[in-house]
């Protein structure tokens, strides 16, 4: 079991505010990671940071053991790192094909680049096909705008993008958040899948303990920007868990 | 549209010739000098019994090609144009001779570009002329002047062409000391002269190029104690208050502009050319005309020239 | 909820109380400037310039308002050449002054309203209203001043020239409005109304504002600052003309801008604005004193609006990138 | 996921193939305008109006493309008769006349592309940078021209005044132009990334977009019409000046507006903004026809533009409240 | 037990789409009724139409009995009707205090309307304490913007902002959608206190189960916009619930 993405030690401060006060982790392939934590708890920043959405105020990242820096979310899109944003960063008059392919769609004739012709058909076709592929249906593929659709709908294409085109992480940050009982379900069966059949890591934050236990193998706890503790599902219980968010309990040791 | 034939002048060939209509075609959206020429046109149409058909470009060279060509569509017997851009209006000449219908240029320096058998005629408007005249009067009257310019828009070349005739007509006996584009602005003028006057304690005469900018230069002379120090002379004079300012001698020099008088020469000489009456082909509207004391209230277009 | 404790700083900067980098530029500006040209730093030419800045402050301070409102007018030029137009016309015809006045600034207020009312009645885009409008109130000025420019005598020669208590009374005319306009903004139930309906139209209507009322508002107050900046111009001139205002539209849109004022609402002071007419106005002092040609003036001057824009953004540090997408 | 199914319908109006309502406008326009005016409809002039379409048409091209992608210039007036002052003294100085048609697109491409670096490297907002621009670029083309306009001879003129196939050439070179651009923005990996720009930077720079180059890359693209442009409005005059583009930045403006490009981002068509100058054109040569004076003209030509962004509103059917509110 | 409002065969089409087929049912005060059904079930679609967003296609409303129209949303608020929305409305360049007392702002002197003097430093601590009232406590209240609060904060602004206005309904479209554990717990703790110290109607949404029996009187269930049943949530189980989302289970008669 190899690390994937490691990350050391990092920090990050907004102006007075400091979201992250020092957080290290690795992350393995074929593993999932639930990353759980009190609102403000800096969840979101640390996914900001993987995707490369901005840097870390210090510390780093280690890809496969060789240090990284991304400068943008390209850098880490190029790494095989994939996201689902808290606020889903779905642009709102593109279809459910303009988003999926957005900056990787199919042209011909390849060597036009930027000019080249997009293939409409194919593409519907494409994440029509991929989404089916990842058990989650979404009809009129290439009708509707984004904006009309409903919060829960539009969560769905954001996971369905990222899942297909993530090589090696996946980052959600709470992806059932909007999703319905069954639709929530069908995710979670999704993340397990694809963690088997692609043998990536998976990055996951919640809220819902039973949605972690789901799919979780280790858990880091966050609170208040600083590392609570970071364990295995099986050593631990929900109710453990959520006294560490909270700050009922208190763990020392640190894995 | 005008009614009175009290003019001076009458037109040459307007009795005998059946009815024209005439597009007059104004390069400028605004502005009192095109509007008093316009208004001597008028007034010699209507006393010879022809119609005309107005339209205006605003500055817009594609908007006066238009202009043209709806002439042209509308089946006008001719064409009297002020170009927005008086250095070439060939394609408006062309378009014309294409349609068979005489044009004239007014205002316009035809330009080396437009060949003078494709036109009727031209009447062109002296800048530099007027520019020397001012020059003269400065080098005649001010002795070492130093001379503040506050200009009308650069980029048409009648402010540019004006500024070359002062600094020529002056000659050596004073100096442009500070020179300004205040764009044809009165208000811009006021600021210019209030923030650069205290600067430059040498000037004697403010140079403005039309009489808005002079009356709201003088105020601010006045308001500053410098009014036995500095002459505000100017360009042109066309509205009531410039007039009024001229004959009281607050304004000490205006290089005329006899623009209705202009329009009244230049539409009679266009007649003629087309009735096959004699006239010179190409008018130069000179320094003749800038005498202020022997043209007391011909050359002005007051309100009351303009009914 | 114990976790959001400590988690947000005990005092930021809020849309209220944000200084424009455009401050220190100006200063810096000022400083250069005054060694440059011996004349610029003198009391008389720096009295000259906040003189300049009066007509020019008192359309910002409107243009501020609506461009917070995430509105726009772009035909203020074409309003103030309207209502020099239609005081100059009445006080040529031998109105009462206060009418007079009353009629100028009311032109401002209709010709401002109106658009706001196709604004908030139909919702237009309000850059394509103002753009018709300008198009349109040009013309009306056109015909309401005969097509040519007309002198108002010695009308208005006191407030336009004169001072009191030393202080030039344009000066005093932009100082109230600009002070109206800083409680307007900053204290006024109004004032927030057009700070959260720029920040999010959407969220301000689900919270109940009205507002295409508020819109409407919004440009009735502008069209205020219209009407005085007219009369205040013609005054300085003592002339009016039906293109007299032409150009002010972009002059004050770029002092707000330049100011601190977001182009897309939500953001912006009436101070930061103030501090860039001041600008803008100075680089034409300083250029105007150096006996700059008008070409050079114009390169030079639009140099420096957009270096003036580059050291803001350079000096807040963060280059918009994590301003907007981070 | 079950309860997605048959929520969506099957084909819905995507930005890609709006329709704007202004081509109805334009349709009623010409029908009256045929009716009033016994010269309007005819085939020469209507030939005329097409000609006349060419400038403006090219041009408001990259003004949509820049307005979908949420960026503006307004600059371009001044771009133009930048173009026309580089070439035509080129042309004047006897350059090769492929030189100085090569020199004039560059000068636009360098015009705006420097806004674009501008822009993209600072993080500027793109209005405040064309302000700054507009300025100093009408400097540049005085100082260029010698602040004076020029003949260019009977250079061009085949170009300008020619026809191929008895389709005139400018016109040609609108329908090239035009055709470049809906394949641009309809078929090509860069057009769909222009349209998530302007749906939202954000979401854009976070699916890996380059935004930053795309705001270059679309400043540059625009930057060309404005050469082609620049040379064509110079061959069909046979002149050149320093201020011969002045107003050209408003109309683009309003003809892309008019045609249902967003002025917030996001949407837009060319073949709107075409009927847009068309609608635009058509107004002013009717009037012309009609010898309304120029006063008349704007009132007329502003208050149909207002009508007509309204008339687009109520044919909707949804005034907005329901577009951008619901 | 008294309706203050009354839902009456509401439909609601965008264009093709049906996204309200016909729904019914009435609102009680110191009641709550949960609204559930899968994504795209028309759940938001029905806050909308309760809030004045925008007006029902067919169908109507009543208020204590009599029939009402509300024009935008102020009408709504007029009627005493609050609501959190799903994508929270709040404005990102106003801090909580600004947010909290949109519209609303407490003025001096009152009579000057619009042109009235804010009371900041009041409304902050007005916002203060009815917040803490509420049991959510909402630190820097008047600095931070909402723009640059974690999700979870922003979604805590929007419930206490609602909370306090709501006089007589209280509508909130999955509100602890972005919470964490403990914040769940506090809004429904401090939901079911409103409930029985303001004696007023809620409406919850929520696709959580336990969230819904927490608070939730009776538990309306809506299918591909079509009302499948109206339930007590002494009567039915959560597992029939679900069953009835997803269309495994059918309930004939209609409450
Ligand atoms: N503005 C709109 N235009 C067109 N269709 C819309 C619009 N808003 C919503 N819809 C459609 O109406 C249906 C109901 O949407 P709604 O937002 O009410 O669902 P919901 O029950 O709230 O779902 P979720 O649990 O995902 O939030 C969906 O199929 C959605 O795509
Ligand atoms: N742009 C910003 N500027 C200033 N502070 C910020 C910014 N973004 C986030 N914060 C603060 O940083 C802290 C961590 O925020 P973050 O979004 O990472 O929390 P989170 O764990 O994702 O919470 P949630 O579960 O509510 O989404 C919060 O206190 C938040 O207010
Ligand atoms: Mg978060
Ligand atoms: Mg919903």
């Amino acid at each position: 079991m190899t690390a994937i993405l490691e990350v050391e030690n990092v920090t990050k401060s907004y102006g007075a505010t400091q979201a992250l006060k020092g957080v290290s982790f690795s992350l393995s392939a074929g593993r999932t990671l639930a990353v759980v934590g009190d609102n403000g708890a800096g969840k979101s920043t640390l996914v900001k940071i993987l995707t490369g959405m901005f840097p870390p105020t210090t510390g780093g990242l280690r890809l496969d053991g060789e240090p990284v820096t991304f400068n943008n979310p390209r850098d880490a899109h190029r790494a095989g790192i994939e996201a689902v944003f808290q606020d889903l960063a779905l642009v709102p008059n593109l279809d459910v094909a303009g988003n999926f392919f957005l900056r990787r769609e199919i042209i011909t004739p390849s060597w036009l680049g930027p000019f080249g012709v997009v293939r409409k058909r194919k593409m519907a076709r494409v994440a029509k096909e991929s989404v089916s592929e990842l058990h989650i249906r979404i009809p009129g593929i290439d009708g509707q705008e984004i904006s009309k659709m409903s919060g829960g709908q539009r969560q769905c294409v954001a996971i369905a993008r990222a899942a297909y085109w993530a090589g090696r992480v996946l980052i959600l940050d709470e992806p059932t958040a909007a999703l319905g009982v069954e639709e929530s379900g069908e995710v979670l069966r999704v993340l397990n899948t694809i963690k088997k059949e692609r043998n990536i890591g998976q990055l996951v934050i919640s809220h819902n303990m039973e949605h972690v236990w789901a799919v979780a193998d280790d858990i880091l706890v966050l609170r208040q920007g600083a590392q609570q503790a970071l364990l295995r599902t099986a050593d631990t219980t929900p109710s453990e868990v959520v006294g560490l968010i909270t700050g009922a309990h208190q763990i020392k040791e640190k894995a | 549209s005008s009614s009175s034939s009290s003019s001076s002048e009458e037109p040459a060939a307007g009795a005998s010739a059946k009815p024209l209509k005439v597009a007059l075609i104004n390069g400028v959206l605004t502005g009192t000098q095109s509007q008093c020429a316009f208004s001597g046109t008028k007034q010699v149409l209507a006393a010879g019994g022809h119609t005309w058909a107005d339209s205006s470009s605003a500055y817009n060279v594609e908007n006066e090609l238009r202009n043209v060509q709806s002439a042209i569509t509308q089946g006008v017997d001719m064409i009297m144009l002020w170009s927005a851009f008086p250095q070439s209006a060939q394609a408006e000449v062309r378009a014309a001779k294409a349609a068979g219908i005489p044009i004239y240029l007014f205002w316009n320096n035809p330009g080396a570009d437009v060949s003078a058998d494709d036109l009727l005629g031209s009447a062109y408007y002296d800048f530099k002329g007027s520019g020397v005249a001012t020059g003269k009067w400065i080098a005649d009257n001010v002795p070492n002047a130093k001379v503040m310019e506050l200009t009308g828009s650069l980029g048409s070349g009648t402010a540019e062409d004006i500024m070359a005739g002062t600094k020529e007509g002056m000659g050596s006996s004073g100096e442009v000391v500070v020179s300004q584009d205040a764009a044809w602005d009165s208000a811009k003028a006021a600021s210019l002269a209030q923030s650069l006057l205290p600067s430059h304690p040498e000037v004697n005469v403010i140079v403005t190029h039309n009489d808005d900018m002079a009356l709201a230069v003088i105020r601010v002379v006045k308001q500053l104690g410098l009014q036995d120090k500095v002459k505000v002379i100017t360009e042109s004079v066309s509205g009531d208050a410039g007039i009024a300012a001229t004959k009281s001698g607050d304004i000490p020099f205006a290089a005329l502009d006899p623009l209705a008088q202009y329009g009244i020469d230049a539409m009679t000489a266009a007649l003629a050319l087309k009735t096959g009456g004699t006239a010179e082909k190409a008018i130069q509207i000179g320094p003749s005309h800038y005498d202020t004391a022997a043209n007391p209230d011909l050359a002005f277009c007051n309100q009351e020239y303009m009914k | 909820m114990t976790s959001l404790t400590a988690r947000v700083p005990e005092r930021v900067r809020t849309p209220f109380t944000h200084v424009p980098g455009a401050l220190w530029i100006v200063l810096l500006f000022l400083i250069i400037a005054s060694t440059i040209n011996p004349f610029f730093g003198t009391a008389n030419n720096l009295r000259e310039i906040v003189i300049q800045c009066a007509v020019l402050g008192i359309l910002a301070c409107g243009t501020s308002l609506l461009l917070i409102a995430g509105l726009i007018d772009f035909a203020i030029g074409a309003e103030v050449s309207l209502v020099t137009a239609v005081t100059g016309s009445m006080l040529m015809a031998g109105d009462p002054l206060v009418l007079c006045l009353a009629a100028g600034v009311l032109t401002g207020v209709a010709a401002a309203g109106l658009q706001g009312l196709v604004v908030a009645v139909f919702k237009v885009t309000p850059f394509i209203v103002s753009l018709g409008a300008s198009t349109a109130y040009l013309g009306l000025a056109l015909l309401v001043a005969n097509g040519r420019p007309f002198s108002i005598g010695n009308n208005l020669e006191n407030y336009g020239l004169g001072s009191t208590f030393s202080i030039p009374n344009v000066v005093i005319t932009l100082i109230v409005v600009a002070l109206l306009f800083i409680v307007l903004l900053r204290c006024t139930r109004f004032g927030r109304h057009i700070y959260a309906l720029g920040g999010s139209e959407r969220a301000s209507f689900l919270a109940g504002v009205r507002v295409q009322r508020l819109k409407l508002l919004a440009y009735v107050i502008a069209g205020v600052t219209v009407g005085v900046a007219g009369i205040t111009l013609m005054a300085r001139a003592g002339t009016g003309s039906p293109t007299i205002g032409t150009g002010y539209e972009l002059q004050a849109l770029a002092a707000a801008v330049i100011g601190g004022t977001s182009f897309s609402g939500g953001r912006g002071t009436v101070a930061g604005t103030l501090i860039g007419v001041v600008l803008l106005i100075s680089i034409g002092s300083l250029l105007a004193l150096m006996n700059v040609s008008g070409s050079v003036t114009n390169v030079v001057t639009g140099a420096i609006v957009v270096v003036a824009a580059i050291v803001d953004q350079v000096r807040s540090g963060k280059l918009r990138l994590v301003n907007t997408l981070a």
